[in-house]
């Protein structure tokens, strides 16, 4: 009989192995009923998990077996189950449910469809291994994992060679990740000669410890979660990953995977806690790549690549919550997050699919009459991701912003001041968007208006979902929930009375941003044509948006655009990261070819070797004489 | 010494003996259909391994002295054998009409088998070269290219200098001790006396030579890139194999002196570095698994470092681990043009989308040999460093750790061109699947790989 | 110097010649003689060492290194018979096109 | 006269042995291989004297029999056959010379400072034995080996008639 919990991640590889070994002869019908169906048999066992773990209260343990046992110290495969693996084990099997739900319908035509349910599956399996174990282990084997499914299923449409070298971007960095990852991993097992996380928790529970460097742990760790969570610098992988089928944007690059770094800190945060050097690299890395990714974000025209920005930069927000100690508060914004990037990713779809595969904002416009379902589910999920009260975004950000701004563990007025400029940039990108797609008047090819439809039901259902949960998942008070497990951080009662401001502050925050976009944005991409034809109808009013567009082109938009481009894109990612990456892979291969001129072939050279090795061996083997 | 005793344990030797000698008869009498003498030289094989398996914990010392037997040279007997026979099925497409090479196949086992039942220099030796001289004809077998010539010869001048290397130390130390026993060896590693160490290190150079650690690994990349698949897969395991456990059996459990802490220290980690490094620049795939085998050989000699009662455990686990990957990778490279073409690193570009399966094998073994958790490349490593850490060279174990991370590169581009770049045209064009029993091969390698990594602590408690 | 001690020089200094032999010479023909020297040299200490212990252990192991040296020169011979037929040189370098 | 028997023959073992180096230093030098044969099997045979002298007659029958007899005639004849006045004659050293020359020497020097300042066995120079005592050794103690060499052989002989074989079907 199998527990529960090891059912749980076991039946999505059941399904990977059903699909991918039988899929094809079996039937489009079986693989969906099977791809999607077991994901959901999983949720469902999660929920029950869930409810046996809010009736007991103690985390639920399942030993499967002891992988190996080296010198007294064993490994023990084991899953874990708290209040912090519950919430991120529901996530997965929710969301990763109701996006197999959409695949049924996006992939609909695809000759590989049995294969790309096996794939999606085996990703849900790594997923939930890497949420569910208990030791770093198995989480490092589940995170390897989920890295795997996502190459297989962005290399699903990868024939085209130009995306090549994106999934070497993304190949070259995450590896780069993981050695740190690794290293951190020998490190705290050398240190307490166990990896299970809750163990080495509670070893930090009384302290700082002697026995090892926390900070060095930490910051080794954070590396490996860099690599994973888009983090710069090593952030260049996730926008090219949008090469993939949109579901697998949505799931994997937006919903699940991408958050496993922060799951990673939040689920150390014993350690972390005494590692206030590590925090404060957390809350850096963080914050600047939360601001330099919302500016990449202002500027981009393809529909995917901002939404990808877009979270970069809300990762970012997440890991100035762990950095500042509101650990509780980082996986609130790992769930929000969830709902409403899926939605957005997922809306995103039905709109490249109603559009025959078109992606450029710049071709867009007028849809909302169009595909309504989609224009209102897009446009709640906007507004929950730009911090419109009362959607989920609004409850998760304003938290992040309040910690930024008062913890009393790396908190400060600049922070703040750094995070609201980011959130004010997200809602006027995001509102950019959601007026260049649907609001404007259509610029779209007159081809492919022609075919302009609504997606299925199986897609759109699933966008109705994630709007509602996006515009209601805020009232869950998730931080008070993970209380017992994930303390929050500690504010100076002197600071209390800034609450309120601050949170009327955020939402003024996401109103300019509103307010930005569709003054400049609100009537179509031609300001130019539409200034003119305007000028003799409301002077000044149009006076008006003439003053602002000019202020944005000549102080925001030119300056955000240069720094965005020439900056970060030019400078950061292809010189600094490529040309680091470069040129270390020059100089290792320059010292290869040193040592393989070594090899010339010749005999006489080689036994020559064999002579000095010799006399040098035996000459210093005197020293003991 | 009866006779019972002889037949008994010796066994497996007299199975593969006999297949050898079946072999030759089915020669002479012309049969040279290439199925028949396969199936004779696994059937041997697994004679001989099912043998040592219903004689587990069987000890006994025919010739006192001079060759015994236990479960320790039963088990490394068995588990080497085991791994010669994927080497066997994959070379059935290459070496169907070569009928000698699996009489020199089989030979070349015997003297392994003689290795590891060694009691005194006399065995070993003739041990190592009756394992040798029929791989120095293996390599230039099957001729597909005039390069494997060359290669046969360096192989056969460096490894015939290792012979007069191990006979001079072997010679020093007769000399010193008046006798031959590896017994006796063993006590003379700790000796300070000059006359000693002289003889212990010109022995160990010759396993050095012979296991291919810098700067005696330079015929082990030629001798590599000239044989043909099956052979460079066969030296790279069984060979490599036999050397290790060799130079285990001269070290007995006794721990490591000062005298040789230095030379099992720096020259396997130097081994590591240079075998990492040049291993970059490859674009053959014998060459760089070539190079990687000479880093690899470096961690082996590292496991020396470690305490001598779990040194044998974490050898043959590396060894396992170690071969089981390599034969994965060489019986899963599909069969190309000609044995170059399939031998180029860029005739795997793109290999994933052309058969997905044949790209999971390689990825799966260059993910292991790098020491990726959770594959059994990674625990072999860990058991090693771990040893190596509680015998207290904590130094040396990072190091070697630094050193290792140098071969991820490698491994990864491999992956790389098979997942993430676009196929060299041509090279995909000429390209056929492997035969059904390379295919076999592999999937026996495969179940053996998830065994370990699924199970490494059930494996390790049978060692 | 006594008997023994010149006995071993001279098999130290054989074996050193064998290898010399093998890293100078460019015939390949030679270059295998070499490697009998080398074991030559091995055969004189080993004799010496057996007639000065009195153990008749050295002495087996040099009629063992006789076999194999006969052995080594029964494969090597035909090897190098099969690169003269490709290349019609007997010089080492000219076989050197595998390396890298 | 006995006293002078006994020198001699220590007198001999010095003649050959330095006869045998100089054979030995001779292979290096001369240029046709046929002549470094020649030198070869001089060596060989001062070898075999040294070896009689010492009185260890079966070895030296062996040495004469076996290396001159067998081995080196096969290589006489593959000299004879592979007679290729190539660059190897004209040119007969590689550039390793001097340095090869130099670690040469450092490795007799090396391995003689260990045989010098080492311990050796306890001389039991009495027991001398002859062809009896080997034999009766050989027989009882190790026929083990005396059977593996016939593998060996075996394995060789299917070696090389592998090389010649496939070197004819493959041409």
């Amino acid at each position: 009989m199998l527990h529960p919990l090891t059912l749980i991640v076991v039946l999505p590889l059941l399904g990977f192995v059903l699909n991918g070994g039988f899929g094809n002869r079996l039937g489009n019908r079986f693989v969906t009923v099977v791809g999607c169906g077991l994901p959901i048999v999983s949720f469902l066992l999660t929920i029950k998990c869930f409810l046996d773990l809010q009736a007991g209260g103690a985390p639920l343990i399942e030993a499967a077996y002891t992988w190996a046992s080296i010198g007294g110290r064993t490994f023990d495969i084991s899953l874990y189950f708290d209040r912090l693996s519950a919430v991120m084990a529901l996530i997965v099997t929710g969301v990763g449910s109701v996006i197999h739900v959409y695949s049924t319908g996006y992939m609909h035509d695809d000759k590989s469809y049995p294969r790309f349910f096996a794939y999606l599956n085996l990703f849900l399996f790594f997923m939930l291994t890497l949420v569910l174990g208990r030791s770093l282990l198995v989480l490092f084997v589940g995170w390897e994992g989920v890295g795997l499914a996502s190459y297989l299923l962005i290399g699903f449409w990868f024939e085209d060679p130009v995306n090549a070298r994106a999934g070497k971007k993304a190949f070259v960095t995450n590896r780069i990740g993981d050695a740190g990852f690794l290293l951190g991993m020998f490190l705290l097992y050398w240190a307490f000669g166990t990896l299970d996380m809750d163990k080495i928790n509670a070893a930090f529970a009384h302290g700082p410890v002697t026995i090892v460097s926390a900070s060095l742990a930490g910051i080794l760790l954070f590396i490996g979660a860099t690599g994973k969570s888009a983090q710069i610098p090593l952030h260049v992988w996730l926008p090219d990953a949008m090469a993939g089928p949109t579901p697998v944007s949505a799931l994997i690059h937006a919903a699940t995977m991408v958050t496993a770094g922060v799951y990673l800190v939040a689920r150390m945060s014993g350690l972390y806690l005494q590692a206030p050097e590590a925090s404060a690299v957390i809350t850096v890395i963080g914050a600047a790549t939360a601001l330099f990714a919302a500016t990449i974000a202002l500027v981009q025209t393809d529909i995917k690549k901002v939404l990808a920005y877009s979270t970069v930069s809300q990762l970012g927000f997440m890991f100035v919550a762990l950095g500042v100690g509101a650990y509780g508060v980082g996986i609130f914004h790992v769930y929000t997050h969830a709902f409403f990037k899926a939605c957005l990713f997922l809306g995103a779809g039905s709109v490249i699919h109603a559009l025959s595969g078109e992606q450029d904002i710049r071709k867009m416009g007028g849809l909302a009459r169009r595909i309504p379902i989609t224009f209102w589910t897009f446009a709640i999920a906007t507004a929950a991701i730009a911090g419109i009260p009362p959607l989920a975004g609004f409850w998760s950000k304003d938290e992040i912003l309040w910690n930024a701004f008062a913890s009393s563990s790396g908190g400060s007025t600049a922070l703040w001041a750094v995070m609201a400029a980011t959130a004010l940039m997200t809602a006027f990108y995001m509102f950019r968007l959601l007026w260049l797609v649907f609001l404007t008047p259509s610029r779209m090819e007159p081809e492919a208006e022609h075919h302009v439809h609504e997606s299925p039901l199986s897609m759109t259902g699933v966008l109705m979902i994630l709007a509602v949960l996006s515009a209601l998942g805020g009232f869950v008070s998730l931080p008070h929930f993970l209380e017992p497990l994930l303390p929050m951080a500690k504010t100076p009662e002197a600071l209390h009375h800034y609450e309120m401001p601050l949170l009327i502050l955020s939402v003024a925050i996401a109103a300019a941003g509103l307010i930005g976009a569709w003054l400049i944005f609100g009537k179509g991409l031609e300001r130019a044509n539409g200034l003119a034809a305007r000028f003799a109808s409301v002077h000044r009013l149009l006076f008006n948006k003439y003053f602002v567009d000019e202020i944005y082109e000549r102080f925001l938009g030119a300056p955000l655009t240069w720094i965005s481009d020439t900056v970060f894109l030019r400078f950061g990612d292809r010189f600094l990261l490529d040309g680091t990456l470069n040129g270390m892979a020059r100089l290792a291969q320059r010292t290869a070819g040193a040592l393989s001129r070594v090899q010339a072939g010749s005999l006489h050279r080689y036994a020559f070797f064999v002579l000095v090795g010799s006399i040098a061996c035996v000459v210093w083997s005197f020293r003991h004489g | 010494m009866s006779g019972e005793a002889i037949l008994i344990a010796m066994m497996p030797e007299h199975l593969l003996l006999a297949g050898i000698v079946f072999l030759i008869v089915l020669e002479i009498a012309g049969s040279t259909r290439g199925s028949q003498l396969l199936s004779v030289a696994v059937v041997a094989a697994a004679a001989a391994i099912a043998a040592m398996l219903h004689l587990q914990g069987y000890s006994a010392a025919p010739f006192a002295g001079q060759f015994s037997v236990g479960p320790g040279p039963f088990l490394a007997k068995a588990v080497v054998l085991a791994l010669a026979v994927p080497v066997l099925l994959m070379a059935r497409d290459d070496f169907a009409d070569d009928g000698p090479f699996y009489p020199l196949l089989l030979s070349s086992l015997y003297g392994f088998c003689l290795m590891m039942s060694a009691d005194s220099f006399l065995t070993l030796f003739l041990g190592l070269e009756i394992m040798s001289v029929p791989v120095y004809v293996m390599v230039l077998l099957a001729f597909r290219r005039p390069e494997s010539v060359e290669a046969a010869l360096k192989y056969l001048v460096l490894g015939g200098t290792a012979t007069a290397l191990f006979l001079m130390g072997i010679s020093l130390f007769y000399g010193g001790k008046g006798t031959l026993a590896l017994s006796a060896f063993t006590s003379a590693l700790s000796s300070t006396d000059p006359m000693a160490t002289t003889a212990v290190v010109l022995v160990l150079v010759a396993f050095f030579l012979k296991a291919a650690i810098v700067p005696f690994h330079a015929w082990a990349p030629d001798a590599y890139e000239g044989a043909s698949i099956p052979v460079t897969a066969f030296m790279a395991t069984v060979v490599k194999a036999g050397v290790v456990l060799a130079a285990l059996r001269l070290f007995g459990t006794a721990p490591v002196s000062p005298l040789t802490i230095d030379l099992l220290a720096i020259l396997p980690l130097v081994s590591i570095v240079w075998g990492n490094l040049t291993a970059m620049r490859q674009t053959s795939f014998r060459r760089m698994i070539a190079y990687s085998s000479i880093a690899h050989a470096g961690y082996l000699f590292y496991a020396f470092l470690g305490a001598g009662p779990g040194r044998f455990q974490a050898v043959v686990f590396y060894l396992i681990a170690y071969a089981l990957m390599n034969l994965l990778a060489f019986a899963s490279i599909p069969s190309g043009k000609d044995d170059t073409a399939r031998d180029n690193l860029d005739s795997m570009k793109g290999l994933f989308h052309r058969s997905p399966y044949a790209a999971l094998m390689i990825g799966m073994a260059m993910l292991s040999l790098a020491g990726i958790p959770p594959f059994p490349g990674f625990v072999a490593k860990f058991l090693i460093f771990k040893n190596v850490m509680a015998a207290g060279f904590t130094l040396y174990a990072v190091l070697g750790l630094v050193g290792s991370y140098l071969g991820i590169y490698f491994y990864l581009r491999v992956i790389q061109f098979m997942f993430m770049t676009p196929a060299a045209q041509p090279a995909a064009a000429a390209e056929r699947e492997s035969g059904h029993l390379a295919l076999s091969a592999g999937a026996i390698c495969l179940v053996g790989t998830v065994l370990v990594a699924v199970f490494p602590g059930w494996v390790m408690s049978l060692l | 110097m006594d008997k023994l001690q010149f006995l071993v020089f001279v098999s130290v200094a054989l074996f050193a010649l064998g290898l010399l032999g093998v890293i100078v010479r460019r015939n390949l023909l030679v270059m295998l003689m070499c490697m009998e020297l080398m074991l030559n040299g091995v055969n004189l200490s080993l004799v010496s060492f057996a007639q000065q212990t009195g153990t008749a252990s050295g002495a087996v192991l040099v009629f063992l290194i006789f076999v194999v040296a006969a052995a080594e020169i029964a494969v090597a011979i035909p090897i190098v018979l099969l690169l003269v037929r490709r290349k019609r040189t007997l010089e080492t370098d000219a076989y050197s096109d595998l390396k890298g | 006269m006995e006293a002078l028997l006994q020198n001699l023959d220590t007198l001999l073992v010095y003649v050959f042995g330095v006869a045998a180096l100089v054979a030995g230093a001779l292979m290096i030098v001369l240029r046709h291989p046929m002549q470094v044969a020649m030198a070869l099997i001089s060596a060989m045979v001062f070898l075999g004297g040294v070896y009689g002298l010492l009185g260890v007659h079966f070895i030296a029958a062996f040495q004469v029999l076996i290396y001159v007899g067998a081995v080196m005639v096969f290589m006489v004849y593959a000299i004879m056959l592979l007679d290729v006045r190539d660059k190897s004659y004209t040119q007969r050293f590689s550039r390793f010379l001097v340095l090869g020359i130099a670690g040469a020497v450092i490795f007799v020097g090396v391995l003689v400072y260990g045989f010098a300042h080492g311990q050796h066995a306890s001389a039991r120079a009495s027991v001398s034995f002859g062809l009896q005592q080997f034999a009766s050794a050989f027989l009882n103690e190790y026929w083990l080996h005396f059977e593996l060499t016939s593998v060996l052989l075996v394995a060789a002989v299917v070696a090389a008639m592998a090389v010649i074989r496939g070197s004819k079907r493959h041409g």
